[in-house]
């Protein structure tokens, strides 16, 4: 198990390489010039031809390559040049917001998902199974920008049920400990900020994770049908098992491997989706950090922010593949 | 999919800030961006010195609502006759947020750190600079056009600026937000971090930061003037989208925001317990012809588009009538500001007839460049040039709206690859050489000046008011200026903008400063 | 003679293709005695399956649904049983194998995982006890290593092992019958005899009455004492083995035992029945083999012969044997 | 059934072959199927009533889609403005419709190329294997390690905003997807014994490419691409929407969602139309999908 | 009628590497195929028999060359098979014919029967559209369906049927050998008599040569002029058909006739039930690779190889209990 581990995340050193390849080409090939945004539109042009010697710009695309790896596997994902802070301190709260909320987003995915799959392939061509059948395909369809606007909307400023905006009150300031606000909360007690903390997650939870669960929903319940009419399945009830444990024991786990893929790809889908939906709610999260760096030319910004959560994506379809050979016995560990 | 409430909807609803009530309450301001720095003078951006205001002085402070000269921590000044020699003469007993008196070394070690890149606290190799600085005072140390020859310690409360030629705009420059005092022990304790750990002597003192989310600060309890601020302290929250910001007044989980759209304002109007704040306008959001391209080299194609463009239609779709239109491209009750120009009117028959005697009758194409971003003189810029299309169709003229990333774009025009382009211009510190001088002299290209006009008649002029210290002679000089430029018309000036703000009714003593960042010291909240 | 176990009468199972109902089993009787190895045999897709599927309730449904007739269990109809008396039925009284041993078991469990549910299934016994007996029953179906085997999972054993430990599941609560669809199909001839032999051993120790599908006269020939053949959802003939084989009497079965290369004759042309099997539902009328049948007269379009018993045991589908009956002919 | 009586020792087939003699090839057999599933026929109608609103635009609605009206400001809807108006007080049926034009392009455009380009890669990975396998796969994996919209954003923003960028980046990152679903594809079918069999005639590899190969890997294809030209959509509004596609006045879907957010408390049907309307085209390619995959896939067969 | 052999095939192997570990480089072999010796006669029968993979398929395509054989050589009518350029193998392949195992698999579904049939010639460029359509119709006559079946496509077809066009297609181009990889395993036994009595027709009518490999020794014997088994990726015994079967050498083949059940409850020969499993051809035993189930294995079986070799009358087999000079090999 451990050497298959290893030598999944040893496949991973070509795709890294590549990344940071295309992360840095992007930042190369994107046309404009950081030092005019930096100065913005009433700076002097020599002000700019000034900040772009200091900011090292005119240099040959390999040497500002080389210097950029060699940075960053000394862990240094350099300085924006907005704010002249070091990136890799400056991301973590943006990280950690964008963490909590597709986190979040992805475990209501995965809870009403799941569940709403398991009945569905259950009670096959029941009333349940058509109405979740058929509110998953509107979900695989529904923009997310779209739903995050109308539920804003409807649930903050029609009923004002949900704040329509950040991550916390603005009248009571989180004490940021981790900056996963929920785990400070409960780290420092503080169960009021708790609340806060959740309530402001609920709206883009389940604008994020609407796409999400519906793939699920619609993957669980076709693979466990699958699942139910296999040969081995048929050998479990002919011996007499429970209704429960055909589903939940037998069933369930071998419906899962497809499922797990699923969940693997669709957080691409929720780490894409966040720039959306952190963009509609006020969310200090990565997408935002990078929507902004993008218009702001912060190119060590937009490189490190892109190739973090190719990273974070990267590495979950990593542990993925490993939750899968965790699973299922067949993966060969050689 | 939204049928998904989750078991918390119980629907209570956000009724916060009822609790601390004792004193002067806590004031959450929301706005759409962030601050990049709260190192006042490394940054130009409004939202950064939004809240520096708060934190940070300058030795002159301008009035509430105006550009007028006000004491600041210098309580006096002199100046000599030949405009050469300024001795400011420092408030007493002002300490620092540190504890650290505020003094005159405060002053030269602040001023030597932007002027002079090797500064021990120029932070340059940080990537600090300080090119406001650069721009307000003809260069750095060092360079040829750097007035500020040497600053002299007199002593511990009177400071001397020595100048190497007259500046018309030197005192405005210093009620600048930009040229705030900084503690100097701070600047060694924290050194190139003091972008976020910002120590003044302004009313109130900085907390915390979140980034894209909110700032912080108290009440600063030993502030120097006696009563004030009144306020307990002061959230700055982020919140980009317009709507969200205005349900989060609404829903009573923000106090005051800026940017209300025009729409909202009108609807603000009418809900009981909100209301609305308006800036002095100080702005031009213009229309600026590339006039180096056909067609719009020749004068009559720019006047028969100056009076094409209805520009109450634009204030009335776009700005929510919160705009006036513009003739000059100064904002008005500004230094140099002509009354005597008179604006195109709108007019499409004598539109049409410049075009055919220009030759073009029969119309043109062309691209129009839009901005990609909002800016306080032209909030919707995509659909301001919707409807600018939209009119200029009725001369057969086709106009393409061409977007670019902003930062593209500002490069782009200043190459002059555009034919026709949405800008604006905003005032700093009152002075219409920060105007005209950037955008309309032959100084300004390329630059500024992306319109690539370029008049001797108007350069000299500029020249003339620019090393003139006496106001009236300099006004007279603007004028004449502004009369060349009004016939010649390179640009087509669209309006000033009044950009407003919305916030509880409670609030009392808060006025908008037309700079975009004013001191909150005399704000109360109540409830 | 021994008590009879299980009998079907005229079970009748039904898939729901469209609107039609199509009839994959169409009226099948047997039955088996205690201690005896009854064998099915027919051409694929001629309804064993289904039929041995019926007597368990296991047919997927929908589509499926046994539409008619009796399967009585020591007397008891349990053809519409509730799914709890079926439930206590499977594992316990009546047991099931499979054809594919690759994926008759589920591949993320353990070889004694799935064991031990099946012997704690009916027996009320711990998780120890249950071990050891799923340790003894691995043993007794010829698998060396047994302590090892129950902890791997069923893709590190080969498909002979595999259902050696099928048969041992099925073995673990002594059913009284055992229904094995043919289990040999996918083993190689080498591991058949190893599978059958064992078969026959428990037949043998056991008592336990074995219902044995097949398509392979061979393996008929070698375990089973009686045999009923099948065609097109019904069956045609039914006997002891050596009548079948040796004195066939329905066309179709000579046919079939024609048609079989032999070991041991002489090379000569081969037999062959023309023809294919049809589709379940394509002929209503007359009998089923007639268009493939060397004999068949008009008579055979038209009417459907009954199963008639010809002497003790031996029974046949066939209108040549209708005596009476030939007013067509 | 009337039985056709002969002597009996004749062994051909005394009934009427049941089974119609009609030859039926696997594609007419696809769209019958198709059209006899409830779904893929709903969501055919879905798009055929999109694409009709998209042809008739300029019949059904007597406005223009740019002409800005400002005493006609954020209508509510009725019978002159089916949709209302919007802030610039042009008619949202109108701009609905013409959005349409430009949402099917783009989807159509970016689907196709991807399609092309994919395919060919795919086909070549595949068939070819060893290194140009090894290669084309590694570059498929890093494109793929990027959440697309994000990959989509940062080309938009090397080739600049518009309208055609959007398609082009669109088309780009879904060309790793056809590639790998062709290139897993050809490799199974590789072991297949049919083009085992090709090989076995002596069939050169390029008809074994276009004659065997390819043609049975047209199905789960297409099945992507219908799936494809709803995620195309999506993805061309959400660049829209964060103003990185189509420039005014060009009424595109999630420019109009960006445009009219601010007025969503004063006008929600200027919101409201264009959001439906992504929604409802790509639920009805959906629908055609799962439709086609259900058609085309064996394993759905017995359903 | 000691005819000239049409194909040779000296020690043949084939192995597939199994790829692995962290840099995914080649961790071991497959032996598919490890050295395999024989020849086909000119008009004759050779069966191969042999368990579920012990290498039958593998060696059929080897031949042909669809799968590249690791080592040996394949000689056909006097050409060195596996000498030849890959645009030389596939000209020869229109004398070198296969029909495969599965007629589901083995027909791409998305042609008509008509596209199938005349593709060989298409590939081949014999004869003009027109005649290429005469012949499709004469070939589906001459393997007993109806010309009017051109026109369908291959679902519409039984599993017998679809063998017969599979036969046709092998037949289009008049081939010289056709190997024969299971073509009625997947049949049913009545369906199956009819194909190996159009088979064997068709070897008459076309002066046909056929490698046919089969499980099922029955089969295999009925068909076959000499047989040869296979055992783990070896013959281990090959010999003319009535040889083989009554005198049997090799302890394998005779575990294998003896495990055959036969359709008759009046013979009863003891069986030989072999123990254990085939082992994997991964990690074939060492010396004789069925020593491990040998039920007369002796010491010299776990060491060393046996060589294949006639023990009279044509009969070969590699088995240390008929090898005399073992023990003289031993001492040098
Ligand atoms: N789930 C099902 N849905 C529809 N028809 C079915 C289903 N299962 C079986 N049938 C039909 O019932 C008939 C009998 O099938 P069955 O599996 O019993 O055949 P069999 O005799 O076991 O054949 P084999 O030897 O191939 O196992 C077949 O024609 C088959 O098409
Ligand atoms: N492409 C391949 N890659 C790796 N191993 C292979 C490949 N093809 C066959 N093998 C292995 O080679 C061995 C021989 O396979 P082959 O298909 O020749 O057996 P066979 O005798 O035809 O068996 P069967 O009777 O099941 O068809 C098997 O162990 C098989 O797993
Ligand atoms: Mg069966
Ligand atoms: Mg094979």
């Amino acid at each position: 198990m451990l050497a298959y581990a290893i030598r999944r995340v040893l496949l991973l050193i070509p795709v890294l390489f590549g990344m940071t390849l295309v992360t840095f080409s992007i930042i190369q090939l994107i046309p404009g010039n950081p030092a005019q945004t930096i100065l913005g539109e009433q700076a002097t042009p020599q002000a700019i031809a000034a900040l772009e010697e200091q900011l090292g710009l005119n240099e040959p695309f390999w040497v500002q390559y080389g210097v950029y790896i060699s940075d960053l596997l000394s862990g240094d994902l350099g300085v924006s040049l907005r704010t002249n802070n070091d990136i890799a301190q400056e991301m973590w709260p943006y990280l950690a917001g964008t963490l909590e909320l597709t986190v979040f987003a992805m475990l209501f995915a995965i809870f009403v998902g799941v569940n709403a799959g398991i009945i569905s392939a259950w009670k096959q061509n029941s009333i349940f199974d058509y109405t979740s059948m058929v509110i998953a395909l509107i979900g695989v369809s529904m923009p997310v920008f779209w739903l995050a606007l109308m539920e804003q909307w409807f649930f903050a400023q029609e009923l004002g049920w949900f704040p329509a905006f950040g991550r916390n009150n603005p009248r009571e300031p989180v004490e940021a400990i981790t900056h996963l606000y929920i785990l400070d909360a409960a780290l420092t007690g503080n169960w009021q900020q708790l609340e806060t903390t959740l309530k402001h997650l609920v709206l883009p939870m389940v604008a994020l994770g609407t796409i999400p669960m519906a793939i699920i929903a619609r993957m669980t319940r076709s693979s466990m049908l699958e699942v139910l009419r296999s040969d081995y399945i048929r050998t479990v009830q002919a011996k007499g098992s429970n209704q429960s444990v055909v589903i939940y024991k037998h069933a369930l786990k071998n419906a899962f491997i497809p499922v797990i893929t699923v969940v693997g790809l669709q957080a691409g889908t929720l780490l894409g989706g966040a720039i959306l939906t952190e963009t509609i709610f006020s969310w200090p999260g990565i997408g935002r950090y990078i929507y902004d760096a993008i218009s702001y030319r912060d190119y060590p910004v937009i490189q490190s922010g892109i190739l973090v959560i190719a990273f974070i994506f990267v590495c979950i379809n990593l542990v993925v593949d490993l939750l899968y050979a965790a699973i299922d016995p067949r993966i060969k560990y050689d | 999919g939204g049928d998904e409430t989750s078991t918390d909807g119980n629907g209570e609803q956000n009724n916060n800030g009822g609790e601390e009530s004792s004193s002067g309450g806590t004031l959450i301001f929301a706005r759409g961006g962030d601050s990049q720095s709260l190192d006042y003078a490394s940054v130009t951006d409004g939202e950064s010195s939004r809240v520096t205001k708060q934190i940070y002085e300058t030795l002159i402070e301008f009035a509430d609502d105006s550009f007028e000269l006000e004491p600041g921590l210098a309580k006096d000044w002199d100046v000599d006759d030949e405009g050469l020699r300024y001795v400011f003469y420092l408030q007493e007993g002002v300490t620092f947020h540190d504890g650290t008196p505020f003094n005159a070394d405060a002053v030269k070690t602040n001023f030597e750190r932007w002027a002079d890149p090797d500064h021990e606290y120029a932070f340059t190799d940080e990537g600090y600079s300080y090119s406001v600085y650069g721009t307000q005072f003809g260069g750095f140390k060092g360079d040829d056009g750097h007035v500020i020859e040497e600053i002299n310690v007199i002593d511990d409360y009177e400071v001397e600026f020595v100048l190497s030629k007259p500046l018309g705009s030197f005192l405005q420059n210093m009620g600048m937000s930009y040229f705030a005092i900084t503690s100097p022990a701070a600047l060694e304790e924290y050194g190139a971090d003091i972008d976020e750990n910002p120590v003044g002597t302004g009313p109130f003192k900085f907390v915390s930061w979140t980034k894209d989310a909110s700032i912080v600060l108290e009440k600063n309890e030993d502030y120097w003037q006696e009563g004030l601020p009144k306020l307990d302290g002061v959230t700055f929250q982020v919140i980009p989208d317009n709507s969200a910001r205005l349900t989060a007044l609404q829903s009573g989980e923000i106090d005051l925001m800026d940017g209300l759209a025009p729409d909202d304002a009108a609807m603000i109007e009418g809900q009981a317990g909100l209301t609305t704040f308006e800036r002095t306008p100080n702005n031009v959001g213009y229309l600026g012809f590339n006039i180096e391209k056909e067609p719009f080299n020749d004068v009559r194609v720019r006047q028969a588009i100056n009076h094409a463009i209805d520009k109450n239609e634009i204030i009335n779709n776009i700005y929510g009538g919160l705009a006036e239109p513009a003739a000059n491209a100064v904002p008005k009750d500004y230094l140099g500001h002509n009354d005597d120009v008179v604006a195109y009117e709108y007019d499409m028959d004598k539109a049409k007839e410049l075009l055919e005697e220009a030759g073009y009758g029969d119309g043109f194409e062309f691209d129009l460049w839009t901005m990609p971003v909002s800016r306080p003189y032209m909030p919707d810029p995509e659909q301001a040039a919707v409807v600018i299309q939209d009119a200029l169709s009725e001369l057969n003229i086709t106009a393409n709206i061409v977007t670019k990333e902003w930062a593209t774009y500002l490069e782009e025009i200043e190459l002059g690859y555009q034919d026709m382009f949405m800008l604006g211009w905003s005032g700093v510190n009152g002075d219409p050489d920060y105007f005209l001088g950037s955008l309309l002299s032959t100084d300004g290209i390329p630059g500024s000046n992306q319109m690539f006009f370029s008049n001797e008649e108007v350069d000299a002029l500029l020249a003339e008011a620019k090393t003139t210290i006496d106001p009236d002679e300099r006004a007279a000089l603007y004028e004449e200026a502004q009369l060349i430029i009004h016939e010649e018309a390179p640009m087509v000036p669209l309006v000033h903008a009044i950009p407003a703000l919305a916030g509880v009714d409670t609030i009392s003593g808060y006025v908008p400063h037309p700079s975009t960042s004013e001191s909150l010291k005399h704000v109360e909240i109540s409830n | 003679m021994e008590q009879v176990v299980l009998e079907l009468k005229n079970l009748q199972t039904t898939f729901q293709s469209g609107k039609t109902a199509v009839p994959a089993v169409d009226g099948v009787s047997l039955h088996v005695r205690k201690g005896e190895v009854l064998g099915i045999v027919g051409e694929s897709g001629c309804g064993k399956s289904v039929t041995s599927l019926s007597i368990m309730q296991l047919i997927p449904s929908p589509p499926g649904k046994i539409a008619g007739g009796e399967i009585l269990y020591k007397g008891e109809d349990i053809a519409k049983a509730k799914a709890k008396r079926m439930k206590r039925l499977r594992g316990k009284e009546i047991s099931m194998i499979f054809q594919e041993p690759m994926t008759s078991l589920n591949p993320l469990f353990t070889i004694g995982n799935q064991l031990i549910e099946a012997i704690r299934n009916h027996n009320k016994i711990s998780k120890k006890e249950a071990r050891a007996k799923a340790i003894q029953l691995v043993r007794d179906v010829g698998i060396p290593r047994a302590e090892e085997i129950i902890h791997e999972y069923p893709h590190q054993l080969s498909g002979g092992m595999r259902q050696r430990i099928m048969i041992a599941m099925a073995m673990s609560c002594d059913p009284e019958v055992l229904i094995a669809d043919e289990p040999t199909t996918a083993l190689d001839v080498t591991i058949q005899a190893q599978i059958l032999d064992l078969m026959k051993s428990l037949n043998e120790q056991k008592g336990m009455a074995i219902l044995l599908i097949t398509h392979d006269l061979g393996v008929v020939a070698d375990i089973c004492h009686r045999v009923v053949v099948m065609y097109a959802g019904q069956v045609v003939e039914e006997g002891t083995v050596r009548t079948i084989l040796k004195q066939p009497k329905h066309p179709y079965t000579q046919g079939l035992i024609r048609s079989l290369p032999k070991l041991t004759e002489r090379k000569q042309q081969l037999y062959s029945i023309p023809g294919t099997v049809p589709q379940p539902g394509a002929i209503e009328q007359g009998c089923r083999f007639a268009e493939r049948c060397e004999f068949a007269f008009e008579a055979c379009f038209q009417k459907n012969p009954a199963l008639l018993e010809l002497e003790d045991g031996h029974a046949c589908r066939c209108l040549l044997y209708e005596g009476g009956n030939e007013d067509a002919g | 059934m009337e039985t056709e009586t002969q002597l009996a020792t004749n062994p051909s087939p005394k009934r009427p072959d049941k089974k119609e003699n009609k030859a039926k090839s696997p594609w007419a057999t696809m769209i019958v199927q198709l059209i006899e599933n409830k779904l893929s026929l709903i969501g055919l109608i879905i798009i055929i009533c999109f694409l009709l609103l998209a042809l008739l635009a300029p019949y059904l609605t007597p406005y223009s889609f740019a002409e800005t009206n400002s005493s006609i400001r954020l209508l509510p809807p009725s019978g002159d403005h089916w949709f209302g108006t919007d802030d610039l007080g042009r008619d949202v049926f109108t701009r609905v419709a013409y959005g349409a034009r430009i949402s099917l392009l783009i989807g159509f455009f970016a689907v196709v190329g991807a399609m092309v380009v994919g395919t060919l890669l795919g086909l070549i990975a595949g068939f070819y294997g060893k290194w140009v396998d090894m290669l084309l796969s590694r570059v498929f994996d890093v494109m793929l390690a990027f959440p697309s919209i994000l990959l989509a954003i940062a080309i938009v923003a090397i080739l600049g905003p518009s309208l055609s960028n959007a398609m082009l980046a669109i088309a780009i990152i879904n060309v790793p997807i056809f590639a790998r679903l062709v290139r897993s594809k050809v490799i199974s079918l590789k072991q297949e014994e049919f083009v085992m069999a090709a090989r076995a005639q002596g069939m050169k590899n390029g008809r074994l490419l276009f004659h065997h190969i390819l043609p049975n890997s047209m199905a789960p294809i297409i099945v992507q691409a219908t799936l494809g030209f709803g995620v195309a959509i999506i993805e061309a509004a959400a660049l829209g929407f964060l103003g990185m596609g189509a420039s005014p006045p060009t009424p595109e879907w999630g420019k109009m969602l960006a445009d009219s957010r601010g007025y969503i408390q004063n006008a929600y049907w200027s919101v409201l139309f264009p959001g439906l309307s992504i929604m409802l085209v790509v639920l009805g390619f959906n629908m055609i999908g799962d439709g086609l995959r259900d058609a085309l896939d064996p394993k759905m067969k017995g359903k | 009628m000691p005819a000239k052999p049409i194909l040779e095939v000296k020690q043949l192997k084939t192995y597939f590497s199994i790829n692995g570990g962290v840099f995914s480089r080649k961790i071991g072999e497959v032996k598919a195929v490890d050295g395999v010796t024989f020849s086909v006669k000119e008009g004759e029968i050779l069966g191969i028999v042999g368990e579920s993979g012990c290498g039958k398929s593998t060696t059929g395509k080897s031949i042909l060359r669809l799968i590249e054989p690791t080592e040996g050589e394949v000689v056909f009518n006097g050409q060195k098979v596996t000498a030849l350029s890959a645009e030389e193998v596939r000209k020869l392949r229109r004398d070198m014919q296969m029909i495969f195992q599965d007629p589901y698999a083995s027909l791409n579904p998305r042609h008509t029967i008509e596209k199938i049939i005349s593709e060989p010639l298409n590939v081949h460029g014999i004869g003009t559209k027109e005649e290429r359509k005469q012949k499709v119709a004469e070939l589906l006559e001459t393997v007993g369906l109806r010309p009017e079946h051109a026109k369908r496509y291959p679902h519409q077809f039984s599993g017998g049927q679809r063998q017969r066009i599979g036969i046709a297609r092998a037949l289009a181009v008049n081939p010289k050998l056709v190997i024969c990889d299971e073509p009625v395993s997947a049949l049913d036994v009545s369906v199956q008599s009819q194909i190996l009595n159009l088979m064997e027709r068709l070897k008459d009518e076309f002066k046909l040569t056929y490698l046919f490999i089969a499980h099922d020794l029955s089969v295999v014997k009925h068909i076959s002029d000499r047989v040869g088994v296979m055992y783990l990726g070896r013959l281990v015994e090959l010999a003319d058909k009535d040889t083989l079967y009554e005198r049997p050498k090799h302890p394998y083949t005779k575990a294998l006739l003896s495990a055959v059940p036969v359709p008759d409850p009046d013979i009863t020969n003891e069986r030989i039930v072999l123990t254990g499993d085939v082992p994997s051809p991964s990690n074939p035993p060492s010396g004789c690779t069925f020593h491990t189930r040998c039920p007369s294995c002796m010491d010299i079986c776990k060491i060393k190889t046996p060589v294949w070799r006639d023990v009279g009358n044509g009969q070969f087999t590699a088995c240390h209990l008929y090898n005399e000079t073992t023990e003289k090999e031993m001492i040098k």
